[in-house]
């Protein structure tokens, strides 16, 4: 049977539910009730719809970093730390979590024990258990945010929702695509169904919890239309299950314009699909992540990318950005190394944040041309679907009428190839089956002749190969040497 | 023109697909026959398809920092296999944080491969570093 | 009697010559046509004017840092490091040798030596003499100029410029009016007519020396049109002494449209004017300063300035770029931390030169302005002079018609009071006696209204004062807290 | 409300002015009688400036780095000419380059100075050592 897009009734989720909380011990410990009671009681400084909302309306761009170690001492010193310079906190899962490995996140707790350092490049929730978690919220002063890559996210959901977590990243689609190999959509859908119906029961409890789909997928040359795409649809399907305060995502892709014109587009965009489709009182927001592809090994070059993403995130006005750091093309960053981005960032955004109005004349084109693309490629969708936006997500991506360049998943086509343009915007050089409208095609064609011409050779894959490679390698278009 | 067979993959519960999908590129069209298993590939999987396609190089990736954990013991089950001589790779970000990479590759070397690569080391140099390798594997 | 705007006949030149020479024992060493057989031999690859231009034609930005310390191996090693990352190179004076106390910088010589670190906050150029400022040119592999705020620089200049220096940074107003507070700006004008008229001898024996009048004055919320008066004030001066390159010079104010729009209208303006009054045949190129003001101590949060700075100086496509360091805000930068900051500025530079086109569109209006002040302006100071611009500088700084904002010069009214407006744009809160026309000061007001309306404050010195703070603390504007 | 007198300046060849103005802002507003001297001011004319207004308080200001030269034997001088109870603070940029504070601070006491301060020191904080030094001083 195919997946659908409809509210989990009650008794569909109670029936699933027993298993979800067996398939590791620590499930045993979450009880929603005791959770909506310690939610309740949380003070407004730890709620993540909240400080959303006042950023919002202060027009602040809130500042995150990723941050997660193996042992919880360990990782709440971290947050801590990283506390005294971010406006709202993350808690990054490890990588064996994520693929429900608990086991072997046990041995990764166990030999980060032994070898006094953290061999995790996450905390590994569902291991530590509820009790753990909890102790993160309580001893954390600002909103804690649950940031992973989990296709099956539903274990890690109750325990970290009902330990007070007040965020939870994460989607069906974007945590499958770029995150996995063989797992089937429907699959994962279907478990974030799951999420999103625990995230409806806590707001009908009165307990609101923001839900952010993944914006960058892979990091990698991802043209805004396309993220777009998926983030609405992800916004959809969370919907359904009685979310309401959503936060869609966005990665940088380093032109000015283009990249300030994706936030835009995708607050409009977003908004006007979900009324479109009949849901209303939701709270929206946005998230700009900085640079998610290759970095610079050099830090003082990476302190240059973070910069970059810091100014853009401020003069598009998101309401949130994830800060990246210097260590970012070495590894998981030190706590010093993280704060570091944090307050490059910081500079940045609060130099640029009262500057954004200047540049709206010009990204109104941009904002225009994605509009377009987004509304061809979800009308795409919901026919696929037969109107059912589950459905079409599935049959879209079998169809290639989905399709996110350098994904691993089997269920991806791989056959969109995007390629930068003359000034660094991310166009596509072969559409794959996406089904744009010929004028847009040509508007692209355009803008990479243009670009191959400047170099003097054909458009190819040497190209985008170049282009993943560049900014790590000091400039944004990977010019031929 | 070489026509060696070589297997490349990225280990344990790793999803960077990028890196991957180039050095798939780059060795094929250095002439290699390329054997690419993808992302979160297993240690078995990587040894079943070295025996199956005759391999003789085996080029591990581990970007996501559980190279330590997921790389240890390869070399062994390669021998236990029965793959004697064959030539084992690793490149990446092989460890959990920014880490000296002289002790990284030590700790990888003596897991038993026989080259440690960073993230941004050239490729062209690769090629060379392989096809002497392999060389001196046929040849001893 | 009135200083005039004239070519220095070699009589006049030849009489001043001796005693200039003599100023300091080491002045014996210079031999003109020496010098010159010596220029004839350098390789393309050290000669400024060349890279200047060839920079301009292939549209890239050059980057270039500040470096002086007290001793010769050690500066000469200095930047040999920096030549690895820099396009263009200097050698920063020290602040004795700056006012002509030779005396003093020996002192300060003899102590870096007994000390094994530099007690000076630069290089003694003058003392070390002729024949190691040569080895300077002999053993750097790129062009390098001679950097510093001497408002009688004639010695400095025989000195560096036999010895092989091919830029020569400095002017009568701008290395006065901010860097002294006694010396009439009549004495500077006239020492720096030499400076020029010798600069001018080179060119006229085939060997091209840059000139670069320095652009950010204060440093400290100069408004556009001021600088801009008072660069091309400079650069008329030397074109009539024989000077052929010349690179106007502007200090990044930290709003992205006032300065692309500085850095368009700077190369404008100048070229009209040069041409109105008659020169042809220069080399005109622009040199954009990062952040003059105060920077944040914080080394992270440098590198946001610091790449703010160099992504404006791509954006606005500036011939060159004064790059600072993060150790700014602390003290003289190492040889490393100079590095960092050329690091950063070059991964950002690279990243945006491509998208300079995109933004034209939204400067124009500023563009327009910034061309009416310093028209008005530049009408004034000639009208002052009685058609003559060297006369005319020094009777308008006299009336106020230029002044330059927290300039220590008594020659100086400091009478205009610049303060920010909403988007962080330097605008005027007190007109002084600058002649501004009533359209132009109803639009100064008007903006300054409306940040004092968003702040609910009037305009008030304590505004101006959290402005100049502003930066260091993490903002722009400097709003209350 | 106080009444005392003290002289600014920045000292040497320095010609930075920014924070001198904003000094004499700053210390006329929380009531000094403020003499200013400004910029490039010489050992002699701050110990003329305080002979000539009787001041109680020197504050001297050096940011270009040569503040180790220039402020040296300031103290000795003004004792040889007889003003024996002055406090003297010292603060900006002090030394050449990014050094230590803790060393900077004592190097400068050392030289005689009561307080010796950073850029980024707060002002306010300054305002309350002030008066409690000057009256110390006066009723010492
Ligand atoms: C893009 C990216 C992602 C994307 C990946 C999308 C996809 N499916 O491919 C997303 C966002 C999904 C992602 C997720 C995660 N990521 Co990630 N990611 C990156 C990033 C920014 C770029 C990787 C990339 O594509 N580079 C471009 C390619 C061309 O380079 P490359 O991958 O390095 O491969 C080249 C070389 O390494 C070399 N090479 C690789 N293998 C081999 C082998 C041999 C034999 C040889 C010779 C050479 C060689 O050649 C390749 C081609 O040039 C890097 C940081 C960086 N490099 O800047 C982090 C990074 C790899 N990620 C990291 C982590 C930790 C994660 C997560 C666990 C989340 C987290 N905790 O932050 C999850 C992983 C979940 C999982 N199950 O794997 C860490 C790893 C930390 C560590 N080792 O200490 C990094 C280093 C970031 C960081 N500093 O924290 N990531
Ligand atoms: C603007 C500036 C300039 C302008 C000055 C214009 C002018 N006439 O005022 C220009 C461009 C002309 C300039 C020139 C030079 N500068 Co400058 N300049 C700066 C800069 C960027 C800002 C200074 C400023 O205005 N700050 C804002 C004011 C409000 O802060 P402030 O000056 O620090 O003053 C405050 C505090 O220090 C404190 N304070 C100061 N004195 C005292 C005394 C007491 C008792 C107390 C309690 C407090 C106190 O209170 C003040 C008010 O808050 C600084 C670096 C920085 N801070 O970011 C470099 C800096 C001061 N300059 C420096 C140097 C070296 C020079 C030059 C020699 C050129 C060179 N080699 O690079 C020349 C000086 C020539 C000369 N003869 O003096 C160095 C000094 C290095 C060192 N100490 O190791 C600095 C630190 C830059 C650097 N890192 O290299 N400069």
């Amino acid at each position: 049977m195919e997946i659908v897009n409809k509210k989990l009734t009650d008794a569909q989720f109670d029936a699933l539910r027993p298993q979800v909380l067996s398939s590791w011990p620590t499930g045993g410990d979450v009880d929603f009730d005791e959770g909506v009671a310690f939610h309740h009681d949380l003070p407004e400084a730890k709620r993540f719809p909240v400080a959303l909302d006042q950023a919002d309306q202060a027009r602040r761009v809130l500042l995150q970093p990723r941050a997660g170690v193996a042992l919880l001492e360990e990782h709440i010193a971290l947050l801590q730390l990283l506390s005294t310079a971010a406006d709202v906190l993350p808690t990054t899962i490890d990588a064996y979590t994520r693929q429900n490995r608990y086991d072997e996140a046990q041995k990764g707790i166990d030999k980060s024990r032994q070898a006094g350092h953290s061999l995790l490049n996450g905390f590994p929730a569902v291991n530590h258990g509820l009790r753990a978690c909890r102790e993160i919220i309580e001893r954390v002063e600002k909103p804690v945010q649950v940031r992973h890559g989990t296709p099956d996210a539903r274990l890690l959901a109750e325990i970290t929702l009902a330990a007070g977590f007040t965020s939870y990243e994460g989607g069906g689609i974007s945590y499958n695509i770029p995150y996995t190999k063989k797992v089937p959509l429907q699959k994962s859908i279907e478990d974030w169904q799951y999420v999103d119906r625990l995230v409806g029961r806590y707001e009908a409890a009165g307990v609101r919890i923001n839900r952010e789909p993944f914006g960058p997928l892979s990091g990698t040359l991802v043209p805004p239309f396309m993220s777009h795409a998926i983030a609405i649809i992800e916004g959809l399907l969370a919907l359904e299950q009685g979310v309401r305060s959503i936060t869609l995502g966005y990665g940088q892709a380093g032109n000015l314009v283009q990249d300030i014109a994706a936030i835009h587009s995708l607050r409009q965009l977003a908004r006007h699909w979900f009324e479109a489709e009949g849901y209303s009182d939701f709270q929206l927001s946005t998230v700009f992540h900085q640079w998610m592809g290759g970095f610079p090994e050099d830090e003082s070059k990476a302190f240059a990318v973070i910069s970059w993403g810091g100014a853009v995130a401020a003069l598009a006005g998101a309401t949130k950005v994830i800060v990246k750091t210097p260590h970012e093309a070495s590894g998981i960053p030190t706590g010093e190394a993280n704060l570091q981005g944090i307050m490059a960032t910081s500079q940045i955004n609060s130099m640029l944040v009262d500057q954004q109005a200047s540049l709206l004349p010009i990204v109104q084109p941009e904002i225009e041309r994605i509009r377009r693309e987004v509304n061809t490629v979800l009308r795409a969708v919901k026919a696929a679907g037969e109107g059912d936006w589950a459905t079409g997500a599935v049959r879209a991506f079998a169809a290639g009428i989905l399709d996110v360049p350098f994904a691993p998943s089997i269920y991806n086509k791989g056959k969109l190839l995007p390629v930068r343009d003359n000034e660094g915007a991310i166009r596509l050089f072969d559409f794959g089956a996406v089904p744009l409208d010929m004028d847009t095609r040509a508007f692209h064609a355009a803008k990479v002749k243009e670009r191959s011409t400047t170099e003097g050779r054909e458009p190819c894959f040497q190209m985008v190969i170049d282009d993943i490679y560049s900014i790590s390698k000091g400039r944004l278009v990977g010019r031929p040497r | 023109m070489n026509t060696h067979t070589i297997v490349l993959g990225v280990i344990g519960a790793d999803c960077h697909a990028v890196g991957n999908k180039i050095l798939e590129a780059f060795f094929t069209q250095a002439g290699y026959r390329v054997v690419n298993l993808g992302v979160m590939v297993s240690q078995d999987e990587f040894i079943d398809a070295a025996i199956e396609t005759g391999a003789a190089a085996i080029l591990v990736s581990s970007l996501y920092g559980h190279g330590e954990i997921d790389c240890a013991g390869l070399r062994e089950r390669c021998i236990e296999r029965g793959l004697e001589n064959l030539v084992l790779y690793v490149g990446g970000n092989l460890v959990v944080g920014k880490a000296d990479f002289g002790a990284t590759r030590d700790k990888f070397l003596s897991m038993g491969y026989d080259r440690v690569f960073q993230p941004s080391v050239d490729l062209d140099g690769v090629l060379e570093l392989l096809s002497q390798d392999l060389a001196a594997r046929a040849g001893g």
